[in-house]
């Protein structure tokens, strides 16, 4: 970036720009950073904002510009702020500086803004330039606060410059030691549950109670061979069985109804979904009409 | 020659360690170390070692929680002109810096509004690398920026207490400064139909968004 | 609370760069740091110093003609603690202390066949450190694997007169430990505290095998 050699050469654009270059007591203007910032903008990372004489971006030149009304910044004129920079723009473009394009922007916008505060107020759209100049003057002080509240961080007792821990300090040092901590039922019951982890198995097959369908079938012919009617497939189980046999004599009398339907001696009858199945013997005429 | 009392054994085991640790301790650290004290007493004996550092070439004090002894800043004329180890930071890293700390925590995003600059990552590294401000989370808004604060080394270099004393806050606060922009538009837009500045918001917010 | 006279601003002087020295410093170093003073009202200043430290927890102390401050020396445990911290055994470190109780000495291949489980070469390291096993030898089988054994200090920690205490195959099953249990049932059990069963073995048989 041209500025920057430019202005290291000693071309001093703000030396008649402003009438007050000098550096406010919060930049001294051998501030180093301001050499590695330069490095920076040459490696082209900074590309974004172009350094004028230390200036950060529009927004800080815009504070320096301010702070040389001398006077408090929520008093400052802002009309004369404008005039100040658009001055300070059209030189540095007189001189063929290439300037970052934010600078421009502002410029632009400041432009616009000293316009409308020069036109009758009752022109005014909204927001009103009363109301964009508090903003700008609100962000200058924004900032000019925090640069003086960095100034005078910067210029506290610091350790390491004014202020000094002890040079050779020996050093805390904690040993850890563990303490394992266990005891005999924990041992014992760890050596129970590897043996019974590892120790073969034996598995057992319970002996359930069921009803074959073998005898499912016999129950099932004998019950129907005593009457004509229907009968629920419930009435076929064994009254007294427990649950589990209940359960398997269901399924089996179920199964040994459909095999008697399927030889036609049997039919089964249900009125809808999960109502009493019924089953009762097939008429013999009815038999051997299916017969034939 | 002084004519001291002498201290007893806990300002003695105080002094001991705060001397021989090379980083600051903690009131529970110090505790833990002298054979698990009361803090109170621990306080007490800090206190009392405190006054007796007051008057000589190194004081001892808390920063951030945390004890140390340092040099007096009195002294700084003997100890600069070989000791400088400071490094230089950059404008724009002190002015990051500061506004880390009057605002914190705060995202890039705030603090560019207040710079109306970008900041360049290498500032932000720079000052995490001085081990001054930390990573502190994400604010919790569309995007889910990252948020910095500063750490206990910063109170440490900068010899402050806590975040209570860096220069001019309560001023600073009182004065509406540490708002942003747009609260402290409305303040005054509101102020103005009344009449012009009453000392602005007493109860800054700190969850400043651009 | 000390009440000291003021040190004077020689005394704070040396004070605050002894303090602040890396190395320990000669009278005519301190001499020159100090704006050439005088090396006699130097060395009247370390005399004040060293009597003002003298009954402090840090002394000033002279080294081959270089002064330097270092803790009293009957601080110096301060300096240097051992922290003891109690933890209990892991689960698989328990398993494998029960196995070479049970079965020692035995080889790390011979505790890996009876627990079912690969053995992390740490849980002996553990063992080790605790102090409850040792190497006993070698097997003088293909590879002369590594032997261990209980120690004395095993028997002392769990209260054991010999290792002839440990219930046997028979006992573990009649008290139900050889029972498979269910991991929430296990966390149970280890969280209770060892009750009554344990004197319940009385001739423990060591005839152990998986």
């Amino acid at each position: 970036m041209s500025v920057a050699s430019e202005n290291e050469d000693g071309f001093m654009l703000t030396g008649d720009a402003a009438g007050a270059a000098e550096p406010t007591a919060e930049m001294p203007q051998g501030w180093p950073e301001d050499e590695v910032r330069k490095q920076g903008a040459k490696a082209g990372d900074e590309a974004l904002y172009l350094e004028l004489d230390g200036w950060e971006g529009p927004l800080d030149l815009l504070l320096d510009l301010a702070r040389r009304q001398k006077v408090d910044l929520r008093q400052i004129s802002i009309l004369a702020l404008v005039d100040q920079y658009l001055t300070y723009i059209e030189r540095a473009q007189d001189l063929r500086l290439e300037l970052a394009a934010d600078y421009l922007v502002m410029a632009a916008w400041l432009a616009y803004l000293k316009s409308a505060l020069l036109l009758p107020k009752d022109e005014q759209e909204d927001p009103s330039p009363e109301e964009l100049a508090l903003r700008l003057q609100l962000r200058l002080q924004r900032l000019g606060a925090m640069r003086e509240a960095a100034a005078r961080l910067m210029a506290r007792d610091r350790i390491g410059r004014d202020i000094f821990l002890r040079g050779a300090p020996e050093g805390l040092r904690t040993d850890r030691k563990t303490l394992w901590r266990s005891d005999a039922y924990s041992i014992i019951q760890a050596y129970g549950q590897v043996k019974a982890r590892t120790a073969p198995r034996i598995y057992h097959v319970s002996n359930r109670p069921v009803m074959t369908l073998d005898s499912a079938l016999d129950r099932v012919s004998a019950m129907l061979g005593v009457t004509l009617e229907w009968m629920e497939i419930r009435d076929f189980l064994p009254p007294h069985a427990e649950p589990a046999l209940r359960k398997s004599a269901l399924a089996s009398s179920f199964v040994a109804a459909l095999e008697l339907a399927r030889l036609g001696r049997a039919e089964i009858d249900q009125e809808g979904a999960f109502a009493p199945l019924r089953i009762r013997r097939l008429k013999e005429a009815v038999r051997q009409a299916v017969e034939a | 020659m002084t004519d001291d009392t002498a201290p007893d054994e806990l300002e003695r085991g105080l002094e001991a360690t705060l001397f021989a640790s090379d980083e600051p301790l903690t009131v529970e650290q110090l505790s833990a170390h002298l054979g698990d004290l009361e803090k109170s007493s621990i306080r007490e004996g800090l206190a009392a070692l405190q006054e007796h550092y007051a008057k000589r070439g190194v004081h001892l004090v808390e920063r951030g929680k945390r004890w140390h002894f340092e040099t007096a800043a009195d002294m700084a004329h003997l100890l600069r002109r070989e000791k400088e180890q400071v490094r230089r930071l950059s404008r724009a890293a002190t002015e990051v810096l500061a506004i880390i700390a009057y605002h914190e925590p705060v995202s890039r995003a705030e603090i560019e509004s207040i710079r109306g600059v970008q900041t360049s990552s290498g500032t932000l590294d720079v000052l995490m690398e001085a081990g001054w401000i930390k990573l502190a989370g994400r604010r919790e808004v569309p995007g889910r920026p990252v948020i910095y604060a500063t750490t206990n080394d910063f109170l440490d270099h900068f010899g402050l207490e806590s975040r209570r004393d860096l220069p001019g806050i309560d001023e600073l606060k009182a004065a509406g400064l540490l708002d942003p922009v747009d609260e402290a538009f409305e303040e005054a837009m509101g102020a103005q139909d009344c009449e012009a500045d009453e000392d602005a918001s007493e109860d800054a917010e700190e969850d400043a968004e651009s």
